[in-house]
């Protein structure tokens, strides 16, 4: 109970910073996210013909249900919300689950462009998810476990981020991309008016952008337990290290944003399948090789 | 929660899925039958592991395979539609009857 | 209630703007621009974000039109902003003061609203905006009806592909009709006209894109509204006769690559060095000395031209006879320098200005719309320029 | 666990017959994956965690897919003008309600043996063993299996090559893929847009 309230509070606390950050670096005031929370609350709702307003809902809904599920396997200091056996996968599967929040999202408002950065979310998501896969289960086999903690317990020497940082790397790609973010945001991009949430305002978008910062935050926290020790550090008790390593990983993430143009999935699909995949095979067998 | 309440669950699926299987005219839907038939076996398999031979883990590759063969089906089936598609513009079964033996 | 008044007064400090730039009105838009950059306020990137909507210029009939749209869609709190091609910046700031007390104005805000809840919504069946087509949107629920594919249709021939027997209309349109992709099958071709509301997108250009999923089958261009002399105004005056130096004329062209520069780079996805170009053309149309502004423009060219993912993205996009969009972005950055460099240049004014491209359609065809964005964007076309 | 077994099963069989009753394709599409997910959160609760969780990551991916072929190749996938389309209605109800009720009677009158041992500790670790071991074989039929059906799709789905995209000595440095300017795969005789003057050369001159 104690662990879920927690959880809750870190999200909406790291994604409210973010969303400042993100403002300040942007150039507007930092309070902006805040101004935009009270806009999107008192704004109406956008009509558009013949929407499917239950898919709709669902997809709004899922949206910011799926990163608050995927946040339950993360150790948050000593122990996660729940320790599932298999938390590796089932943050993986929650993250997933995203792809159908953003594709009910894009195609039940009827719309073009909504439809179009829906169809450009897939083309992305079947670009990242085997790297990302491979990144995962590099980290699984590493710790010997599909257990979030049972990853934090393997690195007491040594972070996996020493000794595996091309999955490092690859999963900070994968961040960007299932928090559709920064370079990986084609779906909800400018040139398409906005993609998936072109047509979204009031409480959908809030919901939505809500959503998308829950994403971003849970996308940070989980390289934590996975690569950066979880709550192993000095001084400091082990929930604050978690914070400040999630919080770290967080701007990193709010900073490339404004330094890196959006990437094509027309292009990203080959580099993805001809240099990612394979690096990461590489990677797992290395790991593989250490391990045995 | 008992044996044969999972496999009336699978039964049931399997029921549902092969009356899409045989009375859908779109290839798409007619897959949709296949899906939820898979579905039905899957739920057959779980259950046989864990109600009857937890020890091996027979069942469990069981469930696997099925889950595998539903994405091969589905790969395998829209391929087909596309080759079908592009040869000829058709996407019902109805359409295609003349590829019978 | 009280809530309600407290909330629209925050959300009143940080409005959302989005510019319209309709004919005449580049000099206005410029001037808007960098006061809303003052003013630190967030631009909304789609219109369908905004809150506070920028007309600069005077609009047309068919552009009003579509701006008429775009508001009509536009919920509320909502404000309606006119820039005159003749304002100034003291002007523009009262403008976008009175916008923002009436976007914090409860009974104005609940007027607004109550009109509108009066009038009963319906889309307009011509519709020229660019999130706003659900004409557009909702032909892609599919083509014909079932009996169009039945046995009794299949004498009649394929017609080239096309099955346009408008059997029902749902929702009071048209299903869409097939034809032939890239790809060799046959899909659904939806109309959908692509601008003159984009975001960084040309003044007045309206492309009709037959689109099959996201790839534009076939296009053709139109423009609204005659070519800007805006630009060319150096020009312009030198061959009326008056006194214009080299120094003035380029600092103009500079501004007008620097603001081309900024249009591309947002389409690319790269806000911030979007932001720097922009920053940057303010100050030149602002008369900053060339000592305030070589530093930071080499910095923002170093930027841009370090980064290999823009070259990587923007590789073989839009080839013609003068290259690709790489080529292109650098010649951009390459001239901009050269008239910075130059901005002391005081000897008198001669020669015609620099010809901006021109859009031709088949460009675009077989393209996603991301390429295609990023093909006019980097091309940042006019319609015939308007000498004087 | 018995009242969360009982409601994800009448979820699970709920969506499944909605899937072959609303007219819109994206509400069926959507409500086979929400069967596929009761049937995965069914399997958490019997221990089988690792499965139903990868039932739930491959499902909502693989309807995805289907969601994009379904807007390409169905007609009218938002069922916005209602339409039956199936053929055989009465024998196709006859037919699974027969099996139903078969299958029904085969699972009460069987008398299923007893179980044997216990779920262990780690029924993943389980799974991994055994396919890694006693179950191996199986393991690799079915990657065959799968790399067959990757070839065979991709034959048969695509209609360009290698050959069209490097060139006919595959010498050509980047690919030539369809795209703005560079000829779209169809040929020559089907599309007339009207622009001979844009980009690079034709493929077929090119590589001619």
């Amino acid at each position: 109970m104690l662990e879920g309230a927690v959880l809750l509070l870190a999200l909406v606390g790291l994604g409210l910073s973010a969303a400042c950050l993100d403002a300040r670096l942007g150039g507007a005031q930092v309070g902006a996210p805040f101004g935009e929370v009270a806009r999107l609350l008192v704004q109406q709702r956008r009509r558009t013909l013949l929407r499917d307003t239950l898919l709709l809902r669902i997809g709004v809904i899922s949206l910011i249900v799926a990163p608050v599920l995927a946040g339950i396997v993360i150790p948050l200091g000593d122990a996660p919300v729940a320790d599932l056996a298999v938390g590796i996968v089932w943050f993986n599967a929650m993250e997933v689950c995203v792809w159908g929040s953003l594709w009910l999202t894009g195609w039940a408002v009827n719309s073009v462009y909504p439809l179009a950065g829906a169809y450009r979310l897939v083309a992305q998501g079947l670009a990242y998810e085997l790297p990302h896969m491979f990144a995962l289960i590099t980290v699984a086999l590493g710790a010997g476990s599909l257990r979030m903690g049972d990853a934090v317990q393997a690195q007491q020497g040594l972070w996996f981020v020493v000794w595996m940082p091309i999955a490092f790397l690859i999963y900070l790609v994968s961040a960007l991309a299932m928090a559709f973010w920064g370079p990986m945001s084609q779906p909800v991009g400018t040139d398409l008016a906005g993609g998936v949430r072109a047509e979204l305002s009031g409480p959908d978008r809030l919901l939505f952008q809500a959503g998308r910062y829950a994403l971003l935050v849970v996308a940070a926290a989980a390289a934590v337990p996975l690569f950066l020790g979880g709550g192993a550090g000095p001084v400091l008790p082990s929930w604050l290290w978690v914070l400040v390593k999630t919080a770290a990983v967080l701007g990193l993430l709010v900073w490339v944003r404004h330094r890196v143009p959006a990437i094509r999935m027309d292009r990203f699909t080959q580099a993805s399948w001809l240099v990612l995949i394979p690096l990461s095979l590489v990677q797992l067998l290395v790991v593989g090789i250490v391990v045995l | 929660m008992t044996l044969q309440s999972f496999l009336l669950l699978g039964a049931a699926l399997f029921a549902v899925g092969l009356y899409g299987a045989l009375s859908q005219q779109s290839i798409v839907m007619l897959m949709m039958g296949l899906e939820l038939m898979i579905n039905g076996l899957i739920v057959a398999g779980g259950a046989f592991w864990y109600f009857l031979a937890p020890e091996t883990a027979d069942g469990q590759v069981l469930v696997l395979v099925a889950i595998t063969v539903m994405a091969l089906e589905m790969a395998m089936g829209f391929a087909v539609v596309t080759a079908l598609f592009r040869a000829r513009e058709v996407d019902l079964t109805d359409e295609a009857k003349d590829l019978k033996g | 209630m009280v809530v309600t008044e407290w909330l629209l007064k925050r959300a009143a400090d940080h409005p959302r703007p989005f510019v319209v730039s309709a004919e005449h009105g580049t000099r206005a838009r410029l001037l808007g621009e960098a006061e809303i950059a003052r003013r630190r306020w967030r631009p909304a990137e789609p219109a369908s974000e905004a809150d506070l909507l920028v007309i600069c210029g005077t609009p047309g009939e068919e552009f009003e039109a579509a701006i008429r749209t775009v508001w009509d869609d536009l919920p509320g709190p909502r404000a309606r902003v006119d820039l005159p091609s003749d304002a100034t910046p003291p002007s523009i700031g009262q403008a976008l003061n009175r916008a923002v007390a009436h976007l914090a104005d409860k009974d104005a805000q609940w007027r607004d609203a109550a009109a509108r809840a009066g009038k009963p919504w319906s889309p307009d069946a011509d519709r020229n905006s660019d999130s706003h087509t659900p004409d557009g949107g909702s032909s892609h629920h599919g083509h014909d009806s079932h009996a169009s594919h039945g046995q009794e249709h299949d004498d009649d021939g394929h017609e080239g592909g096309h099955h346009e027997h408008h059997m029902g209309n749902p929702g009071g349109l048209p299903m869409a009709g097939r034809g032939p992709d890239r790809d060799g099958l046959s899909l659904d071709r939806l109309h959908v006209s692509i601008g003159p509301i984009l975001s960084d997108w040309p003044r007045g250009l309206v492309v009709e894109s037959v689109l099959q999923g996201d790839v534009i089958q076939d296009a053709a261009v139109r423009w609204l509204g005659s070519g800007e002399s805006f630009w060319a105004e150096p020009w312009n005056k030198a061959a009326a006769g008056h006194p214009v130096t080299r120094a003035e004329a380029g600092r103009r062209q500079a501004a007008a690559y620097l603001d081309s520069l900024g249009r591309l780079l947002s389409v690319s996805g790269w806000s911030g060095a979007a932001r720097r170009a922009r920053a940057l053309r303010d100050r030149l149309l602002a008369d900053a000395p060339r000592a305030e502004l070589a530093a930071p423009y080499r910095s923002f060219e170093r930027q841009v031209r370090r980064s290999r993912t823009l070259r990587w993205m923007l590789r073989d996009v839009g080839s013609i006879e003068d290259g690709d969009a790489v080529s292109r972005l650098d010649g951009w950055l390459t001239r901009t320098r050269a008239a910075i460099d130059a901005l002391e240049d005081e000897t008198p004014l001669d020669g015609a200005p620099p010809v901006r491209h021109t859009l031709h359609p088949g460009l675009l065809v077989g393209g996603e719309l991301a390429t295609a964005r990023l093909i006019i964007a980097s091309l940042d076309p006019e319609p015939a320029v308007a000498h004087a | 666990m018995a009242v969360a077994f009982w409601i994800l099963a009448v979820v699970s069989v709920a969506a499944g017959i909605v899937v072959f009753v609303v007219d819109s394709m994206a509400r069926a599409t959507f409500a086979l994956l929400a069967s596929l997910l009761a049937v995965g959160a069914a399997f958490l609760l019997i221990d089988l965690e690792y499965l139903g969780v990868l039932i739930i990551l491959m499902m909502v991916m693989e309807m995805l897919i289907m969601a994009v072929f379904m807007i390409m190749y169905m007609m009218n996938p938002a069922g916005l003008m209602p339409m039956k389309m199936v053929h055989n209605n009465r024998g196709a109800v006859i037919i699974s309600g027969a099996v139903f009720v078969l299958l029904t009677a085969g699972i009460f009158l069987t008398s299923w043996p007893q179980r044997r041992g216990e779920p262990p500790a780690d029924p993943t670790r389980e799974l991994g063993m055994a396919i890694m071991g006693s179950k191996m074989l199986v393991m690799m039929v079915i990657g065959v299996a799968i790399l067959a059906t990757m070839i065979s799709t991709v034959v048969l789905a695509t209609h360009r090559g290698r050959y069209d995209r490097y060139g006919e000595d595959l010498k050509r440095r980047r690919p030539l893929d369809p795209g703005p300017g560079q000829g779209p795969g169809l040929p020559a005789a089907e599309h007339h847009h009207g622009h001979g003057s844009c980009g690079s050369p034709d493929p077929r001159e090119e590589s001619g």
